[in-house]
């Protein structure tokens, strides 16, 4: 009887499994590098909003404070959005007949509010307080980043718990004084981030209920 | 380790074709007197005193295994440690975090599993498989080697090599036949 | 805004779609564009590709503060008509919990769980829509112009054909605008009806005052109290006040005394020292010899003199005369001795004793309790006497009222034309001699207000769906007088309408506002009194009237006649008593009540007879047989039997307010085809008291689904009891349940890891003090989300609330037939059972993915998205206080989903099919605390931070705060010598710890074996 | 004949081709009517099988019968169980192989075929019991964007780690061991069946039984046997560990994993049993599978059953002398006598009863009663797992938590799909691969033929 396998088949064989291991490390390894792109998590992706609003302009240009139109994240969980009239208290006298503001302007006559898209979504079993952080010297830059300089919002942090482990472990590191957290352009001074962290108590809250409820 | 069959020369080897455990061993000791060193054997099974006529020294494979078997338990315990520990220290029901007696099964498992992984490759690397083509296969024959039949092969590389003396040697013993092997 | 609130689609990875309930798109919009709140529509927000809306306010509405609740003080007024001050949390608009209003008198801050549920019919999805014609079951839409028309347009004959039927109520508005409206159809008549409306009470009242005054109890000041088949603790006016009062005194050193006399165990039979177990029918008679006993001179001391012994003893044998001759009364030492000492605790009371009784007795044995508290000195001590609150009692109404059985003949008889029913439920509810559902159909206009397609509704020509009392304004009166406001928290969900806008059409007034109605009502502070829920100074002074003892020993009405039942019919005599959970049937659609075991039976989804041990002996029936039992007009009611301790040989006990029989397709599906409807049992005549009753096996069996299988402690001592006098004399009760246990394990204190050392927050139970009214369990559910799991998830052992109460009967019995456990006087123990947040956390340990672990305070976290749901958690709790969501619920049981989830709380998560909850200390209300004080850079004060449960409860039994705050309540009660912890030898050092019962028993009656026991 | 201590263990003399036809040739014989009719079976139970499961994944666990307080209940007894059973084929091949046993030879081919496929059957639960299977990853420790790791303290990372080294151990003690017949069925291969010789070339890896193989692979197939030894004992021990670190009332208990390991064996044996007597009737294996191997067996299922029985009793005196009322109560009250005590009562019948009657030479050599007394064995050890979880959870500590179980049809599904699986496997394997150790066989032949004692290894 001939031999069962012609002489090539060794090399054939070699080759074969040197694929099959490779897939294999292939399997396991693409979700876990997947989850680490910004595909995955959604960074640096300009959403288009109803309304061409410009931070840019608003914040770098005119220098307007955060908390003027996100009236309520020094009290509240949420830093809010701005109602229309929060809009309207300028636009009626500046740019009041600009067409980029039409839908604006279209909201406040009908009363049905401005359709904004969601940048920053957390899940439903995240409970984050934006009172808090901010009140204990956490600038907005932290997480949102340089608004200032963004034509569209777009999310600069991964927003994956362990982001937000990382900072909950050694928040000296991004810590500022309480009157500059609104401040984008702050650099907080080397050495500052532990003494402001000595000065506001801040802790290191890694245990499940400081988020999840 | 993988033995070559194949050297310079008209002819590559001797195979002999024995229809016993018993008539083989006689021919290796035959041959062996001869002072044939470069011998082969193949058979359905392992024969017993075989190995001691053939001189084949004992298996290393476990020295290899052995220190890679510690090492799975060392990686296992310290990634326990690591997690539970120095990562992420949780206040799980008031025990310690570094609970080592809670560490031990994974740990143990681990060993035995990078052993055993272990054992299994090497000992197909040392035995040269996998190798699905082998000139002895083309040998008319050669299948029987896996049912009832024994073959001695002699190979030429050996430098008392001699066809002639081999073929002898076999007719000796009673060989069914000794076939040239073209290189 | 997070859309936490409003997108409940949001899909992640860790949270596939469903984990968050998605309501009808419809139902929430409609809803949050009436509240101004339009940012609802972020419900389309879906997928992560394309980002969810966010839609901010139009004008962000005054005061508000997203993501921050704020509260409203309001008014639930009771089935009987008088008003509990609430305090209600609202967050983006929508109603989400109910607290107590602590300025309320008839309140205190605390709140029964009927008050807890009425969020859930605010949002239940059965309640009526709008306006509608009837045509048969047929609901057709109309509009509120039909109402108008219908009810302003004048009559020629001065409204003799128009009749009014309204449920008891306190409210000064309708009785204003009922008097307006009387005054405008002079002939109109008007009948006051509820099944649970405190008839007997105010008959009592007129016979001892004559004048149906309405009496105030001060519990905290009594130092023996008598409830004659009376149950203050949940039952009547002033019921939440009176446990307040009560658990004061269950407290040792000063403990009060309490004995009772009941027909089955009611919660308060429950807390007794001393309880004797008789037919409803014995008590008069009964009452009759603690009278007599009082005035022997052998101990009734110098009760026995008195100007007024002899009325008093004329009263007692009018008493005697009225009540059916029981040969029982002469051959019962338990009851002969139970009396002599009732005696001569009373007379050595020095007045400072309540008598109580219940609508089961007749109108006399109430007088007769008053003429007690006069004689014995307790007027003005313990009880103080005030004007009746209800608005039938006012001499211009009262003259114009008409009761039932009067209103029916006059329907049937053609006489009425229109019939307005302004709320409540007289086609089911109604006695069955009465038949009103039949006679009803014979005016020819019939204006039903009513929140369901309930019967009535369904009898009626034009239906008005009724506001919820969150939705409208309104108000009420407390047992003092003091009046309370109610408003509305949200426009009408479905476009309902209140009794106050329909009276108000009757009175003339074509376009009424009632909250302008209710302002020039209460024109003084009306502001101040919406911030504060309660009108100053509008509290009656109690009145000082003298009992008639001339009246009271006047003759007897006749004893009601005897007819021996059919041979092969056992004798029983039924008492009825409204349900523990659905009162009347009132709140029957409501799922979190339905599913609220029932004190003592546990039972859920269903009413069932309860029937003692020997009676169900004679019977030949065990629990879950079917029995029928007829009345001696032969009416039948078929219903479960369901063995219960303690109650009386020869009597059965029926809960009313099931099998309700409602339209499918309309109406109260929660509540369709639940239980048995007992009303056809009850009569005028008879009222509660159904003599001369039979009962029969039916052969059939119907399952019963109960939280707890198992009521004896198999002598394990997890629920301890001890007696005044023991205590005193070794006060430490439990040394080997408490302080620290050995242990090989290196202590890893909490503070070790991840984080400083900042609270340990623990809790304490007071099982001296807790009475199993169950407010607890429904406060816990409506807080954290808890799903309901319906009959068949009970049935199965799946149900979810996170705190339930244990119930263990402390008389010796055995362990393993139902039948024999029941003993006459079974000695309830009530012991919440909810996570113990122990520091050596048995669940922890197990769980293979970090789920349940220790936080830094000494709370045991259970992180619901990192749960793979192995239940081995569940496993090793060895008080299984572990929840598993088996089924996405808001799937399986339908009444999850849809417009109830808008009542969830945005603060706690919803949990998803497959994971494992359980109590958390309201960690959500710690966290918020915790961020305000630091926000503020204020260390957290002692009670700062409540439980749902602790907040809710009347009795005070649950303390909690931190063990590192000096002096804290619960580091106290944690120091009592009455504490101890359940399953200390376990070593699992709970954080949740009980303080022992402790009893009051009268040296003067044997004790039974276990008095001393610690639960043996 | 050739006798080794009086019982054949190979009956005739049958030469090296013989022993090949009849060993290896059974792969390439035509499958026959029965052959198809069982398969019909097996795949039919084997579609309920995955019903069932789709149904569990889709609806959640609430199809099954479990609830508060029996968290655990079929899931955890089946998988249990067959662990149990996966046990019996590496200790026949492994500890019986460096005891130098030489009645092992024949069965411990298929009795490793039977491990791994209880032990695939096994691997089912554990994933389908969670809440939510889809994350049953997090068990593994890998770098997730969470920072979150597994919980080395639970019993249940244990138990994956367990499972899932014996299963692949045992898949390469038991592959290894088939090189040289795979070889063979290589080389047999009959001149029509071209493709199958390719598969078979495949699997054998080039195996020419060259002396210098050989010299190998009697070191690691020695090595993999002595790793496989502690392997047998540590897994059930674990899966012991489930129980014993708990405070369950009847859990927790430190002669758990004796009992355990003792209680699998005995278990598994029974099955090599129940699965060796139809074979060896089928096959016509009469001359290869001897009374000698049955009385072997039998006195293995005697010794580890009388362990099993002496647990049982320790566990009750412990009980008692504990003095503690849970257990008291859970050993003297729940187990004998609350809902469901009849399973007690057929586990002590089956255990503790049957066992006896392996007292008897004459029973054990009787492959009828020696069948049927294995699959009483079967149910008994399936009712002890039920036994210690259901009965132990419906009655703990607080009597107000106590509950009763009951199955649904899902969990009935599961459990006889399981079987209808294994069952597929098994006559798929029995088809395909040679499920006697053919080169072992040959090997016996001539050392029996001289007379001296098998060699082993170490």
């Amino acid at each position: 009887m001939a031999a069962p396998f012609p002489r090539w088949s060794d090399t054939a064989l070699r080759v074969a499994l040197v694929v099959i291991v490779l897939f294999v490390i292939a399997l396991v390894a693409a979700p876990m590098i997947w989850m680490r792109t910004i595909f995955a998590t959604g960074q640096t992706f300009e959403v288009d909003q109803p309304v061409q609003f410009d931070h840019r302009h608003h914040v770098g240009d005119d220098g307007i404070a955060c908390q003027y139109c996100h009236t309520q994240v020094e009290r509240s969980p949420r830093a809010g959005i701005p109602a229309t009239e929060v809009c309207m208290g300028c636009h009626s006298q500046v740019w009041h007949t600009s067409p980029m503001l039409e839908p604006v302007r279209r909201a406040w006559m009908s009363g049905s509010p401005v359709p904004w898209r969601r940048v920053h979504k957390l899940p439903d079993f995240v409970f984050f307080n934006h009172s808090i952080h901010v009140g204990k010297g956490v600038p907005c830059t932290a997480c949102h980043g340089r608004v200032d300089k963004m034509p569209l919002v777009q999310k600069v942090a991964p927003l994956t718990m362990g982001w937000c482990l990382d900072c909950h472990r050694a928040p000296e590191q991004h810590l500022v004084p309480l009157d500059r957290v609104a401040d984008p352009a702050y650099v907080p001074k080397p050495g500052e981030g532990a003494e402001l962290a000595k000065a506001y108590g801040t802790r290191h809250l890694t245990h499940c209920t400081t988020c999840h409820r | 380790m993988r033995h070559r069959l194949f050297s310079r020369g008209p002819v590559a080897g001797l195979v002999g074709e024995l229809d016993s455990p018993d008539a083989l061993l006689a021919a290796v000791r035959a041959l062996r007197a001869r002072g044939f060193t470069k011998l082969d054997t193949y058979g359905p099974f392992p024969v017993p005193g075989l190995e001691e006529a053939l001189h084949l020294p004992r298996s290393g494979l476990g020295w290899i295994v052995f220190p890679i078997a510690m090492a799975g338990a060392g990686a296992a315990y310290l990634v326990q440690w690591w997690t539970n520990a120095v990562d992420y220290p949780l206040n799980v029901g008031g025990r310690p975090p570094h609970a080592a007696p809670a560490f031990v099964p994974i740990t143990f498992e681990m060993g035995v599993l990078s052993a055993a992984l272990a054992a299994l490759v090497l000992a197909l690397l040392f035995s040269g498989l996998p190798r699905l083509h082998h000139p002895l296969f083309e040998l008319e024959g050669f299948e029987r080697a896996s049912l009832d039949r024994f073959f001695v092969v002699v190979d030429a590389a050996d430098p008392a090599f001699d066809l002639e003396a081999a073929r002898a040697a076999l007719g000796d013993v009673g060989a069914l036949r000794a076939v040239e092997l073209a290189p | 805004m997070s859309d936490r609130d409003h997108d409940h689609h949001a899909e992640t990875p860790e949270f596939p779609a469903g984990v968050d309930v998605a309501p009808d798109g419809i139902a929430r919009r409609t809803f949050l564009q009436l509240v101004g709140a339009s940012a609802a529509l972020a419900a389309s927000g879906c997928a992560q590709s394309t980002p969810p809306e966010m839609l901010p306010y139009h004008e962000q509405p005054e005061g508000l503060v997203e993501g921050v609740p704020l509260h409203y003080a309001t008014t639930l007024s009771s089935v009987d008509g008088f008003g509990v001050g609430v305090v209600v949390t609202t967050r983006e608009g929508r109603p989400l919990k109910v607290e107590g209003n602590p300025d309320h008198p008839d309140s205190l801050g605390a709140t029964h769980a009927w008050e807890q549920a009425a969020i859930w019919s605010l949002y239940d999805p059965d309640r009526a829509r709008g306006v509608a014609r009837m045509q048969g079951p047929l609901r057709v839409p109309a509009t509120w112009d039909a109402v108008t028309a219908a009810l302003t347009a004048p009559r020629s004959d001065g409204g003799a054909g128009l009749r009014l039927v309204m449920r008891p109520t306190t409210s000064p508005l309708l009785a204003e605008l009922l008097g307006r409206a009387l005054r405008r159809h002079p002939s109109a008549r008007v009948t006051f009806w509820s099944p649970l409306a405190p008839g007997h009470a105010r008959a009592g009242a007129r016979l001892a005052f004559g004048a149906p005054l309405q009496p105030r109890y001060d519990f905290g000041r009594a130092d023996v109290i008598v409830a004659l088949d009376g149950d203050f603790l949940t039952r009547g006016p002033g019921r939440i006040r009176h446990q307040a009062g009560f658990a004061a005194r269950r407290r040792p050193p000063a403990m009060a005394r309490l004995y009772v006399v009941e027909p089955s165990l009611t919660v308060t039979g429950g807390m007794a020292d001393h309880r004797l177990a008789r037919p409803s029918g014995q008590v008069p008679s009964i009452a009759a010899e603690l009278v007599e006993a009082l005035l022997s001179s052998s101990n009734g001391g110098a009760a026995a003199r008195g100007a007024n012994a002899e009325a008093l003893a004329a009263c007692a044998r009018a008493l005697r005369a009225s009540a059916p001759p029981d040969p029982s009364a002469g051959n019962d030492p338990r009851r002969r001795a139970f009396v002599a000492a009732v005696a001569r605790d009373l007379a050595a009371a020095g007045g400072r004793v309540i008598l109580y009784a219940d609508e089961r007795q007749p109108p006399l044995v109430h007088a007769l309790c008053h003429a007690l508290h006069a004689h014995l000195g307790a007027v003005g001590e313990t009880v103080t006497l005030h004007p009746s609150p209800l608005v039938e009692d006012t001499p211009a109404i009262a003259a114009r009222a008409l009761d039932i059985k009067s209103l029916a003949g006059e329907l049937r008889g053609g006489a009425v034309d229109t019939l307005l029913v302004l709320g409540g439920n007289p086609a089911y509810d109604a006695p069955a001699d009465v038949g009103f559902a039949e006679a009803m159909t014979h005016a020819k206009a019939r204006v039903v207000l009513s929140p369901y397609s309930d019967e009535t509704a369904l009898a009626s020509t034009l239906h008005v769906a009724e506001a919820h009392p969150f939705e409208s304004w309104g108000d009420a009166r407390a047992v003092d007088g003091t009046v309370s406001l109610q408003q509305p928290l949200l426009q009408p969900l479905d476009g309902g309408h209140s009794a106050v806008e329909l009276l108000a059409l009757l009175a003339g007034d074509a376009a009424p506002r009632p909250e302008a109605l209710l302002r020039a009502r209460h024109a003084r502070g009306f502001a101040a009194a919406l911030q504060r829920g309660l009108l100053d100074g509008t509290a009656t002074p109690p009145t000082t009237a003298a009992i008639r003892w001339s009246a009271l020993a006047a003759t007897p009405p006749a004893p009601p006649p005897v007819t021996p039942p059919p041979a092969g019919l056992v004798p029983v005599e039924v008492t009825l008593a409204p349900d523990a959970s659905v009162l009347d049937g009132t709140l029957a659609n409501n799922a979190w009540l339905q599913e609220l075991p029932r004190p003592f039976t546990k039972l859920t989804w269903d009413n069932a007879a309860l029937i003692g041990p020997t009676t169900a002996g004679a019977l030949g029936v065990s629990t879950e047989d079917l029995i029928a039992v007829t009345d001696a007009a032969g009416r039948t009611v078929e219903i479960p039997a369901l063995v219960a301790p303690g109650q009386a040989d020869g009597t059965i006990t029926i809960a009313l307010g099931y099998g309700r029989a409602v339209a499918p397709g309309i109406g109260e599906r929660t509540a369709r085809g639940v239980g048995r409807n007992a009303y056809p049992l009850l009569t005028t005549t008879g009222g509660f008291l159904v003599k001369h009753a039979t009962a029969r096996r039916v052969g059939a069996r119907h399952p019963l689904a109960r939280t707890q299988g198992h009521f004896s402690l198999e002598g394990r001592a997890v629920a301890l009891s001890t007696t005044l006098s023991a205590y005193t004399a070794r006060p430490v009760v439990a040394p080997h349940l408490r302080g620290p246990v050995p242990t090989l394990m290196p202590d890893v204190a909490a503070r070790d890891l991840g984080g400083p050392r900042t609270n340990e927050w623990a809790m304490a139970i007071d099982l001296s003090t807790c009475v199993s009214c169950n407010a607890c369990t429904i406060a816990c559910q409506a807080e954290n989300n808890t799903f309901v799991v319906g009959k068949e998830g009970v049935l199965k052992g799946r149900e979810m609330h996170w705190l339930r109460i244990d119930t263990y009967y402390r008389a010796p019995v055995d362990t393993r037939d139902e039948l024999e456990r029941a003993t006459d006087e079974p000695r309830p123990i009530h012991e919440p059972m909810l996570c113990q947040h122990c520091e050596k956390a048995p669940c922890e340990y197990v769980c293979p993915v970090n789920a349940t672990v220790h936080s830094p305070d000494g709370l045991n976290e259970m992180v619901y998205n990192r749960c793979v749901g192995t239940r081995f958690c569940s496993n090793n709790c060895p008080y299984k206080v572990r929840r598993f969501n088996w089924f996405r619920w808001t799937e399986e049981v339908p009444v999850n989903a849809g417009r109830i989830s808008l009542q969830q709380n945005p603060d706690v998560t919803v949990r998803e099919r497959g994971v494992m909850e359980k109590c958390t200390y309201c960690v959500q209300r710690i966290r918020r605390a915790e961020i305000a004080a630091r926000l503020a850079n204020r260390p957290l004060a002692d009670l700062e931070v409540r439980t749902a449960c602790q907040q809710v409860c009347p009795s005070g039994a649950i303390t909690f705060g931190s063990l590192t705050q000096k002096g804290s309540l619960v580091s106290r009660a944690h120091e009592s010598p009455r504490n101890f912890s359940v399953l200390h030898e376990l070593g699992t050092r709970p954080r949740t710890q009980y303080l022992a019962r402790i009893e009051n028993p009268t040296p003067a009656l044997p004790m039974t074996s276990s008095d001393k026991g610690h639960g043996e | 004949m050739i006798r080794d201590r009086g019982e054949a263990l190979l009956v005739g003399t049958p030469s090296d081709a013989e022993i090949s036809r009849e060993l290896i040739g059974t792969v390439y014989r035509p499958r026959g009517r029965g052959f198809r009719l069982l398969l019909a079976v097996a795949l039919l139970g084997t579609g309920v099988l995955f019903t069932c499961i789709t149904i569990t994944v889709t609806v959640g666990i609430g199809t099954w019968g479990n609830n508060i307080p029996v968290g655990w209940a079929f899931g955890i007894i089946n998988f249990v169980w067959w662990i149990g059973i996966g046990h019996a084929g590496t200790f026949i091949s492994a500890i019986l192989y460096l005891f130098e046993q030489p009645w092992r030879t024949s069965i411990n081919r298929f009795a490793e075929g039977m491990t791994l496929f209880a032990v695939m059957q096994a691997g089912l639960y554990p994933l389908l019991h969670l809440g939510r299977p889809w994350f049953a990853y997090w068990l593994i420790p890998y770098p997730s964007t969470m920072g979150t790791w597994p919980n080395f303290k639970s019993a249940l990372p244990w138990d994956a780690a367990a499972i899932a080294t014996y299963f692949t151990v045992s898949l390469l003690f038991w592959y290894f061991g088939l090189l040289p017949d795979f070889a063979a069925c290589r080389d047999q291969a009959p001149p029509e069946a071209r493709v199958r010789r390719v598969l078979y070339g495949l699997l054998a890896l080039g195996w020419r039984g060259s002396a210098q193989h050989h010299r190998h692979y009697r070191l690691t197939y020695g090595l993999l046997a002595a790793l496989a030894t502690p392997l047998v004992l540590s897994v059930h021990s674990i899966v012991s560990t489930d129980f014993a670190i708990t405070m369950v009332p009847g859990w927790h208990s430190t002669i758990f994993p004796p009992f355990f390991v003792a209680g699998a064996i005995f278990s598994g044996f029974a099955m090599v049993v129940t699965l060796a007597v139809p074979v060896r009737r089928v096959f016509g294996l009469q001359r290869v599978i001897t009374k000698r191997h049955f009385d072997a067996m039998g006195k293995m299922i005697l010794c580890t059953g009388w362990i099993v029985t002496y647990s049982y009793i320790v566990e009750l005196f412990i009980a008692w002398y504990s003095g503690d009322e849970a257990e008291v109560y859970q050993f003297f009250i729940a187990r004998p006598f609350s809902h469901g005590s009849w399973v007690w009562w057929g586990m002590m019948l089956c255990n503790v009863g049957v066992t006896q009657l392996f007292w008897s030479r004459r029973f054990r050599t009787n492959t009828v009663l020696v069948w049927f007394a294995a699959l009483a064995i079967n149910f008994g050890m399936w009712a002890e797992r039920y036994v210690i979880i259901v009965l132990g959870l419906q009655r703990d500590y607080l009597p107000s938590s106590w509950g009763d179980y009951l199955p649904t049809w899902v969990d009935l599904g599961l459990f006889g799909g399981t079987m209808c699986f294994f069952l597929l496997l098994f006559i798929l394997f029995l088809r395909y691969v040679p499920f006697i150790a053919a080169w072992e066989v040959k090997e016996l032949a001539h050392e029996l033929r001289h007379g001296h004692a098998p060699t082993g290894v170490i």
